[in-house]
């Protein structure tokens, strides 16, 4: 199992960069916006195969908070990109 | 299970104090129940404790932060909703791979097309509902929804030719599809071509 | 029996997870390569969205079951939030230009929204007309 | 002694509110107490010449060697009766002299005398310091007067400062002489002087505050300078008392220190130089007063130089000077002032015919002025054989010390002396041929109160002449303290025709010579190489002061924020780090990570911030900020730190809220980089190499430690506490006051934003109306509008805002939200959650509503300030943590309650509840409080009008209201 | 048992702040709420000082948890007595914002009350608490409530002050808070009476750079020169009782921080140099920095940096002598401070501008105002016999009897600043109170709640003159909270228990 | 025995230098997003430098108490975090009203200190 959640984890690190490289390189502010919201679940499901694979089970509630609430933010970035054509 | 099973049934009435509806919450015993549930969900506990102070804080929040009630109520079939996960799963991943071979394959040269799908559903929340599994899907993405005239406008990928771009308007389609059977009213449930009845003196706008 | 269970629901989580962290990755590569907003979102949203899903799926199978329960709740709030961003999000993309248009083999929110007397405007919004 | 000090400053403190009725009267009203004084001394005097020495004592700080010790002994006496005598005769003078403020004046000048008697008679070095300040404040007062012309005030302050920069330097001495000695009593002290160490600088120091009290060459500018003060301040202050504080400082040491270097040569040539100098300027001013200024300080270098030579001789010559300058300068002062009350002018140009119109007032000057210039029968003559037998003697034969240059010094002293005398005398009565008589105004009866004390003063300067054996008398028990390294010398009118008999009378035939060469002498003077001004270099030094420091202060105070923050870090860096350097600080091989999954999550974080270092744009900006956060909470996760994860995330999400909801009123790029290519490589360069000395230090203590942690006392002590979560444990019970100063930080800040935004923005700002986005598809912008209202506020928002599945996503999901936050709440102790985190969800609640309707507050079913709010939570929290002492409990402490009730069994919970919703309370409110300030925090439309010249970035907007 | 006294300071302001937010629709509500409290809170205080110079230090484990885990409320003499200064010094603020109509009218309603109260938390916290973190904790609310108020209403001007003030603090803040992290990995720790046992443990490297950290963090807040730049940029422009708090309570409190920690953290046994020097520097460039200042209230904020200087100089010297002269000067020295602020912001608000050259030309300002600011300005002069005096006397004599050629230039330093203390104070004096003209119209303007104003500036000097009246027992009590210090062992036993029991 | 790793002690180094650097700026907004990454900076240190990772300081989930994570830093940074977001927030109030008040959004120097020595008092 332990190779596993290596392997996952593993996967989930290069996407992470990617998603970085997305969350860098823009080029519209909805591409950053939504870089965040994914790197966001990218960190989730890391979470959650600790949870899976070593008992993490207080990291749980940290995901419930998150899947609820975590695009939150990034509604309100892309209202301010819809309203300010100079803040895309 | 899922929260979209709630909604009171009760009719538009007066503008309230702020403007809105009044707030019937002996009407909402629906959401209240669902709180419930989802406070011992969250406990992952049935002790007294649990339960007494779930009631509690459910009806404390139904109580102190009250939602102005909705005209239609939507009835929800458990049959099809427990079907629902494995269709969805099943279509998410077929899609996903078509998505993900693109991405690998193609990437900045992938095709993509903007769709208008009709609805036969005519309630906010019916609409609202296909649209969320339209958008579920991988290959599809609901852009624009035009409310009054029932119409979705879809992102869709990949869509090289016009036998793609057909699919893709089935996959929304089937999404509506699988809308009606799990929470729409029973005339639409039995003719797959029968839109929902029209109410409250609305009609279409442009 | 009760070992075989268990051996079953392992690998049942174990192939869960792996695929759960492919998909992601793949949403990530879509991510990078895919040429506009909405493409981007589409491809590594829906997927990390799907990844994730089996990994919260993968991870309820082991861990008792308080918390498999909270790991469904999970995923069904994902299920009903993240389309709702994604669909503000692709809203404001296409109004903001964020999507490519010649990229796209149809475009009929275009043609509804193009001025009246364009050719191809149709009534109703049954236009079919093919962009570029 | 106290007594009759306090009952200086008592008069004096009742004087002010006594003048407005009273009137002149006054004046003798504060003349009484220093003729009381006089009698009191006067009663004291026999037992004291004997060689009683009465004490008081009164404690203020002992272990400061703060210790009101006074003591009358001899030359005590001698100086109580100059200041009280000459003191009394000033203020009746003043009585007719002044025309107003009579309060402040005579309040003032007793309080002068006050602080003199005090000054005279401490007997601790401490306390003398303490008078002798007071001496300095008060004229300050009495030369300032009430500040008219700039001169007055100029004067004021020259004075003021140079007189307590002579003071400090002199503290420094008394300090360095306490302690040398071990006591700061100046009876000791003397008795059983200490050498060696400090003392011989400690005595230069004294001596420097002598110097400048008594307006010694080349400290004496300040001196002329307060001349602008009324004739009675300058005839009390500047001829009888407060300069004589340094001489009798000089006569109070000399017995203990006079043979310690470098006493003597320092008091000799400053004394003399002063005594000849001053003289010599003397000759040529034209103001009556400044005549007599420099005099004094010619007078006092004497003065300085006789008890600074410290023998028996010496010593008596000195007192006998003492108390004929007292008696024959404060008389010529006082002269001076009626000259001018009678004729409007000092300037002996302008002067011409008094004395024959006034003769009595001719005849108290001339006698005056003999006895200054050492005349027969006066008080001047007895000083002036005296001090010219004991050096006559001390040259021939004495150590050979330089005596003979000091009798040299004096006899020339003496014949300039004279010299201003005559000059004085027929500059101020003598008619001019050729000039009209000064016209006179006021010849009435005030001028009769006013010469009545310049008469007594005068006849004491003739008694003390013709009585000389009552001023022997006098005299002697203090001179007897000295050494007498020659015949004891005794006063008398007559020795016979000694030597100084004919070295005064040479001095004198030289002084009138002097007189008539004096229009050849000024060619002189003009040409000869002129001495330093002292007014001129206190001017020039207080310009080079200012000017010094405005240019160091424009170089170090640059006021620019960037380079005070690269100054403070270059301190960080340069302070520590050399220590780190220096100290040689073991730094182990550290592993290359502890937990694999850290490094993706590194990586994340790194190139999130790198990118947010160079980014340009605003909201990209927010948003990598965010991800480095998000990134940041991925390894607090890792680090097995839940809580702090999921409050990481919820801040996040809400500062990335809050940012962009204000990014929506400012300009869109973050501005140019400023400053030079060189100061940006400096900028880099400190920040970077800061953040290496951080990561160093960290590295290298992470091993150091041995003890084990307290923080086992926590995990031991959980269950105690009622809880599962050691962290929620250690927030709400272990160390509940860290949050409760915790939360009230986020109150106050809260606050502040709602000051800061809120008075700006208000409520009743509108929100942006129709964005480009919606302009561009208007067909659209009502597209996405529900049929049915699934939020009350939804309709509150412009169409183009509103969205079908927010709407319906929201009103699914606050309820739960809501639950979720109550959940964290109560479960806090067990797992993750607690007042916080329930708090932030809720609040992120509550925005999720504010997204929705454009406002938060809407969702409350009655209407709900978010100040009740979070003042209320606040409030709550720190009510729990007080209630526990009703109990008898400790404050904030936590109690496990547990019932057992019938349906739900036993039940168990923790006070610390209670607090826990006070924080949850809080965060809600404050979550609110933001919402409501930054929510409508954009520019109305009017504004955005107003400015749109200066804001080009701000795109037009069209009005647009709310519902 | 009456340890529980220890919590009223802290709690009481915060349980008020959180009632005055609550209640922020009646302003006399929220003075009553802001008055009482400090009055009771000062009135607690007084019998802490009594009781810890009575029995040795009084020690809160709050919450019941004992130390080192639990957080100690420590009120010793050194604390006590700069708390009751504090307190009293604060009210007498407070009366006058009242007075000023800061606490309504010109600026927002709700913001000043709580926010001034959590400062007064903030500092007694700041002084009561024996533990490192709480201390962070405990500044932060200071500073927070500080950002606050300085901020109040800010315009053009102040904004960009307010902003130098906040940023510079917020960085001091930071490094405090990574000082804390390095220190609790190295030791274990945050309770400052264990520190004191553990960190005299360390390797002596990085003892001596967590020491120099620390000190760096506090000399920042109490502005030791080079870290002093914002201060003369952003004190000056807040309202007068902002300034006159913010200028007498936040420095002293850096400086009771960096007392508290050096002595008890990093034992010495001789006279520490770079203290020395920082000392020396402060002091001059300080007082010369004032000298070439036009502002009234700028200028008293360079004299303000200056005379931390002879405070550091006491610290530095590290003899019972020395301590008991910064306690000493401490105590003087915010009564003296506050004093002069508030007489500034009258001599303001009657003339209408700050600027000595403006102000020689308008009428001197009234006869009551020119004695309180003689006797404040003389004071902080070091004019004897007032309370300036006593405590520069103590300075010097531990210096002197420290001696050495470095302590004996610092005293002449120190010497050159009282005088230059005492030309800068006689320029304002000559502006304000001496030369005159007319009073310019805009200001003639009756000033409300003058009377309230001029009590409570009078009640400011009143807290100098008291501390000179009464410099005997001072100067003991300060004497005994200097040996307290230098002990540490008092301090030790008092919160951790006997020191057998607690092992190496 | 726990040494801090080189990773994290270049996130922290790294995340100091970043935030150092934007704090030099004149632009309020990056003086802003410089305390922030400080805030993030200085938690990771007091959490971090404290010991290695652990299993999350909860009892009664089945990991025992030796492999616990150090409860005490997470507390204390818990702490920080709320008061940096505060503060954050405040700045970010007054980054706002320096742009309305005064149009634009830097630190400007301070006028007053290049006006000091200009003026002769006169008084
Ligand atoms: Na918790
Ligand atoms: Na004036």
């Amino acid at each position: 199992m332990s190779v596993v959640a290596t392997v996952a984890l593993a996967l989930l690190g290069v996407t992470a960069v990617l998603v970085v490289h997305r969350l860098v390189r823009g080029p519209h502010a909805l591409d950053r916006i939504v870089a965040v919201e994914i790197l966001v679940t990218t960190v989730v499901a890391g979470a959650a195969v600790a949870v899976a694979v070593w008992d993490y089970t207080s990291a749980v509630l940290v995901l419930l908070v998150l899947a609820l609430l975590g695009f939150i933010g990034s509604v309100t970035a892309a209202r301010l990109a819809e309203e300010r054509e100079d803040m895309r | 299970m899922s929260p979209a099973d709630e909604q009171a049934h009760g009719t538009a009435g007066t503008p309230g104090a702020r403007g809105g509806p009044p707030r019937r919450t002996s009407r909402q015993w629906p959401l209240a129940l669902w709180l419930w549930v989802l406070w011992i969900v969250l406990w992952g506990s049935v002790s007294p404790v649990v339960l007494v102070g779930g009631a509690v804080v459910a009806l404390l929040v139904v109580v102190l932060f009250p939602l102005p009630s909705i005209a239609r109520r939507a009835r929800l079939h458990p049959l099809w909703l427990l079907m629902l996960p494995a269709h969805l799963l099943v279509g998410l991943v077929g899609s996903a791979v078509a998505v993900a071979l693109e991405a690998v394959r193609r990437g900045p040269r992938v095709r993509a097309a903007v769709l208008e799908v009709p609805l036969r559903s005519e309630s906010d929340l019916m609409i609202a509902a296909t649209a969320n599994m339209a958008s579920l899907t991988p290959g599809t993405l609901v852009l624009e929804i035009d409310r009054d005239r029932r119409r979705l406008y879809v992102h869709a990928l990949p869509a090289r030719d016009a036998r793609e771009v057909d699919r893709r308007r089935g996959e929304v389609a089937t999404a509506e599809r699988w809308v009606v059977r799990t929470i729409g009213p029973a005339e639409m449930r039995k003719d797959p071509n029968r839109r929902e009845r029209g109410y409250g003196g609305e009609g279409e706008r442009r | 029996m009760n070992g075989l269970v268990q051996t079953a629901l392992e690998a049942a989580t174990a192939v869960l997870l792996l695929c759960g962290a492919v998909f992601c990755l793949l949403g990530g590569v879509g991510l990078v390569r895919f040429p506009d907003t909405v493409t981007r979102l589409q491809a590594a949203a829906k997927a990390q969205n799907l990844g994730l899903l089996l990994i919260l799926i993968g991870a309820a199978l082991r861990v008792p079951l308080p918390y498999a329960g909270l790991l469904l709740l999970i995923a069904v709030f994902q299920l009903i939030t993240v389309p709702v961003l994604g669909q503000i999000v692709g809203r404001i993309a296409y109004r903001t230009g964020a999507v490519e248009r010649h990229t796209l083999t149809v475009d009929e929110l275009a043609e509804r929204l193009a001025p009246p007397d364009a050719p191809d405007a149709g009534e109703g919004g049954g236009g079919r007309g093919r962009g570029t | 002694m106290l007594v009759l000090i306090a009952a200086h400053a008592a008069v004096a403190a009742v004087l002010p509110a006594l003048a407005p009725r009273a009137g002149r009267a006054v004046w003798w009203v504060a003349a009484l107490v220093p003729l009381a004084t006089l009698v009191w001394a006067a009663a004291l005097a026999p037992s004291v010449l004997d060689g009683d020495t009465p004490v008081e004592h009164f404690g203020w700080a002992p272990s400061l060697d703060l210790e009101v010790f006074l003591r009358l002994d001899a030359l005590s006496l001698l100086m109580t009766g100059v200041i009280s005598g000459v003191g009394a005769a000033v203020l009746v003078y003043g009585a007719r002299y002044t025309s107003e403020g009579h309060g402040r004046e005579s309040a003032l000048l007793l309080a002068f005398a006050g602080v003199m008697l005090g000054l005279v008679t401490a007997d601790n070095l401490l306390v003398l310091y303490v008078f002798w300040e007071l001496t300095t404040v008060v004229s300050f007062l009495l030369i300032a007067g009430r500040g008219r012309t700039r001169e007055h005030r100029e004067a004021a302050q020259q004075a003021l400062v140079v007189t307590t920069g002579g003071g400090l330097a002199m503290l420094l001495g008394f300090v360095m002489l306490g302690e040398a000695a071990g006591t700061y009593r100046i009876s000791e002290l003397v008795a059983d002087p200490p050498d060696g160490g400090y003392v011989p600088a400690a005595l230069v120091l004294v001596l420097v505050g002598v110097f400048t009290k008594s307006a010694q060459f080349p400290l004496h500018g300040w001196l002329p300078a307060a001349m602008v003060a009324p004739t009675t301040v300058s005839a009390y202050l500047h001829a009888a008392a407060m300069v004589k504080a340094g001489v009798y400082l000089t006569a109070r040491l000399a017995p203990g220190f006079a043979d310690t270097e470098p006493w003597r040569p320092l008091v000799l040539t400053v004394g003399l130089l002063s005594l000849v100098v001053g003289a010599w300027r003397a000759l040529w001013e034209s103001d009556l007063k400044r005549v007599l200024a420099y005099g004094t300080i010619s007078e006092l270098g004497l003065l300085i130089a006789l008890f600074g030579y410290g023998t028996r001789n010496s010593a008596l010559a000195g007192e006998v000077m003492l108390l004929a300058h007292a008696t024959f300068k404060a008389s010529l002062f006082l002269i001076t002032g009626l000259v001018e009350h009678h004729t409007g002018t000092r300037e002996i140009g302008r002067l011409s015919g008094l004395g024959r119109r006034r003769p009595v007032l001719l005849t108290l000057a001339a006698l005056a002025a003999a006895s200054m210039a050492g005349l027969p029968p006066l008080a001047g003559y007895l000083g002036h054989e005296a001090y010219l037998d004991t050096f006559w003697n001390a040259a021939r034969h004495g150590p050979g010390a330089g005596e003979e240059w000091v009798l040299a010094a004096l006899v020339a002293g003496s014949a300039l002396t004279a010299t201003y005398a005559v000059r004085y005398l027929w500059g101020a009565f003598a008619g001019r041929p050729g000039t009209e008589p000064t016209p006179q105004e006021d010849p009435g009866d005030r001028a009769l109160g006013m010469a009545v004390p310049i008469a007594a003063l005068v006849a004491a300067t003739l008694g003390l002449g013709m009585w000389y054996s009552g001023t022997e008398a006098l005299t002697e028990p203090y001179a007897a303290l000295l050494p007498s390294p020659q015949e004891p010398y005794h006063l008398a009118l007559w020795h016979g025709l000694s030597p100084a008999l004919l070295l005064s009378a040479a001095a004198l035939a030289a002084g009138l010579l002097l007189y008539r060469l004096r229009p050849a002498l000024s060619a002189v003077r003009d040409r000869s190489p002129r001495a330093p001004d002292a007014q001129g270099s206190y001017r020039q030094a207080v310009r080079g002061l200012d000017g010094a420091a405005a240019w160091l202060t424009r170089r170090t105070q640059v006021g620019s924020l960037p380079v005070y923050l690269t100054v403070l870090l270059a301190t960080v860096l340069l302070v520590p780090g050399a220590a780190l350097l220096l100290r040689d600080v073991p730094l182990p091989a550290p592993p290359l990570w502890n937990s694999a999954v850290q490094v993706p999550l590194a990586a994340v974080v790194l190139i999130t911030a790198l990118a947010l270092a160079a980014a340009r744009h605003r909201l990209a900006a927010a948003l990598l900020a965010g991800a480095v956060g998000y990134g940041v909470a991925g390894l607090f996760l890792v680090q097995g730190a839940p809580d702090l994860a999921l409050t990481q995330f919820l801040i996040e999400t809400l500062t990335l809220v809050v940012i962009v909801l204000v990014l929506r009123g400012l300009p869109a790029e973050l501005g140019v980089r400023t400053g030079s290519r060189r100061v940006r490589r400096l900028r880099l360069a400190v920040a970077t190499a800061a953040g290496a000395l951080v990561a160093v230090l960290a590295l290298a203590v992470s091993t150091v430690r041995r003890e084990p942690a307290v923080s086992e006392f926590y995990t031991d002590h959980v269950e105690e506490a009622g809880a599962h979560n050691v962290v929620n444990a250690i927030i709400v019970d272990f160390r509940a006051l860290d949050t409760l100063g915790e939360i009230a930080v986020l109150l106050v800040t809260a606050i502040g934003v709602g000051a800061l935004i809120g008075v700006l923005g208000g409520r009743a700002a509108t929100i942006r109306a129709r964005p480009p986005a919606a302009d561009r598809y208007e067909p659209t912008a009502r597209w996405a509008l529900p049929h049915e209202q699934w939020l009350p506020e939804a309709r509150e928002l412009p169409a183009h805002d509103r969205s079908l599945l927010l709407e319906i996503l929201t009103r699914l999901l606050f309820p739960s939200v809501l639950v979720l936050s109550l959940y964290l709440l109560y479960s806090g102790h067990l797992r993750p959650g607690g007042g916080f985190a329930g708090g932030l969800v809720a609040g992120q609640a509550f925005t999720l509503r504010y997204l929705v309707g454009g406002r938060a507050d809407s969702a409350f079913a009655v209407p709900l300030d978010p100040r009740l709010v979070a003042g209320g939570g606040l409030a709550l929290a720190a009510a729990a943590g007080l209630a526990p002492l009703a109990f008898g409990g400790e404050p904030l402490g936590g109690a496990l309650v547990s019932v057992t009730l019938p349906v739900l069994g036993h039940l168990e919970a923790t006070t610390t509840l209670v607090f826990d919703t006070g924080v949850y309370l809080l965060v809600t409110g404050v979550c609110l409080k933001l919402l409501s300030a930054v929510g409508p925090a954009q520019e109305t439309p009017e504004e955005a009008a107003g400015k749109s010249g200066g804001t080009p970035d701000t795109p037009a907007t069209a009005t647009g209201s709310r519902a | 048992m009456t340890d529980w006294l220890l919590i009223a300071p802290v709690l009481l302001p915060v349980l008020a702040a959180g009632l005055s937010q609550a209640v922020w629709r009646s302003a006399a509500a929220q003075r009553l709420l802001g008055t009482g409290t400090l009055t009771a809170v000062l009135a607690v205080s007084a019998v802490l000082l009594v009781l810890a110079d009575r029995r040795g230090p009084l020690v809160l484990s709050v919450g019941g948890w004992p130390a080192p885990a639990g957080i100690s409320l420590v009120a010793d003499r050194l604390s006590t007595l700069l708390l009751v200064v504090a307190l009293a010094v604060s009210l007498a603020v407070l009366v006058f914002a009242i007075g000023q109509g800061t606490a309504e009218g010109d600026l927002p309603r709700t913001p000043f009350h709580p926010a001034y109260l959590l400062l007064v938390a903030g500092v007694a916290l700041a002084f009561l608490t024996g533990d490192l973190f709480n201390l962070f904790v405990a500044f932060e609310l200071m500073l927070a409530s500080s950002y606050v108020l300085i901020n109040l209403g800010a315009g053009e001007g102040r904004i960009r002050a307010g902003m130098t003030y906040t940023i510079t603090s917020l960085l001091s803040s930071l490094l405090f808070l990574t000082a804390i992290g390095l220190i609790y990995a190295a030791t274990g720790t945050v309770n400052l009476a264990d520190l004191g046992d553990r960190v005299p443990a360390l390797p002596e490297g990085i003892r001596s750079v967590l020491s120099l950290l620390l000190l760096i963090v506090f000399g920042i807040k109490a502005a030791v020169v080079p870290l002093h730049f914002w201060l003369p940029d952003s004190y000056p422009t807040a309202p007068a009782p902002i300034t006159a708090v913010l200028a007498a309570l936040l420095t002293k409190v850096g400086l009771y921080a960096m007392v508290r920690t050096q002595t008890l953290l990093f034992p010495r046994s001789e006279t520490w140099t770079p203290l020395l020097v920082a000392a020396a520097l402060t002091l001059l460039v300080g007082i010369v920095g004032a000298v070439a200042q036009q502002d009234v209230n700028r200028l008293l904020s360079f004299v303000l940096v200056s005379h931390i200087g002879f405070m550091l100089f006491g610290l530095s010297l590290y003899t019972v002598g020395g301590l008991t002269g910064t306690v000493l000067y401490a105590v003087h020295h915010i009564a003296a401070q506050a004093a002069l602020f508030l007489i500034a912001g009258l001599v303001v608000g009657w003339s209408g501008t700050a600027k000595l050259s403006r102000l020689a030309r308008t009428a001197p300002a009234p006869g009551l105002l020119a004695g309180l600011f003689a006797l404040a300005a003389l004071s902080l002069a070091g004019i004897p016999p007032l309370s300036g005096f006593v405590a520069k006397l103590a300075l010097l004599q531990a210096g002197v009897e420290q001696g050495g050629a470095a302590v004996l230039a610092l005293l002449a330093a120190a010497l050159l600043t009282s005088l230059l203390t005492l030309y800068v104070m006689a320029r304002v004096w000559r502006a304000a109170f001496a030369a005159g003209g007319e009073r310019p119209p805009a200001a003639r303007g009756r000033m409300r709640g003058l009377r309230l104003m001029l009590g409570a500036t009078a009640g400011a000097v009143l807290i100098g003159v008291a501390v000179a009246a009464g410099a005997g027992p001072l100067a003991r009590l300060g004497e005994r909270a200097a040996v307290d210090l230098l002990e540490r062992s008092t301090y030790q036993e008092a919160v951790l228990g006997d020191p057998d029991r607690r092992g190496g | 025995m726990r040494a801090l790793d080189l990773t994290t002690a270049l996130v922290v180094g790294g995340l100091f230098a970043v935030g150092f650097h934007l704090l030099l700026q004149r632009s309020l907004m990056r003086l802003l997003f410089g305390f922030l990454v400080l805030g993030h900076s200085t938690n990771l240190l007091v959490l971090m430098a404290a010991g290695p990772p652990g299993d999350p300081p909860i009892t009664g989930e089945g990991h025992a108490p030796e492999t616990f994570a150090d409860p005490l830093p997470q507390a204390m940074a818990l702490t920080a975090i709320v008061i940096t977001f505060g503060v954050t927030v405040l700045l970010l109030a007054l980054v706002y009203r320096s742009w309305r008040i005064q149009g634009h959004d830097e630190v400007r120097d301070d006028v007053e200190d290049r006006r000091v020595g200009e003026e002769v008092l006169e008084s």
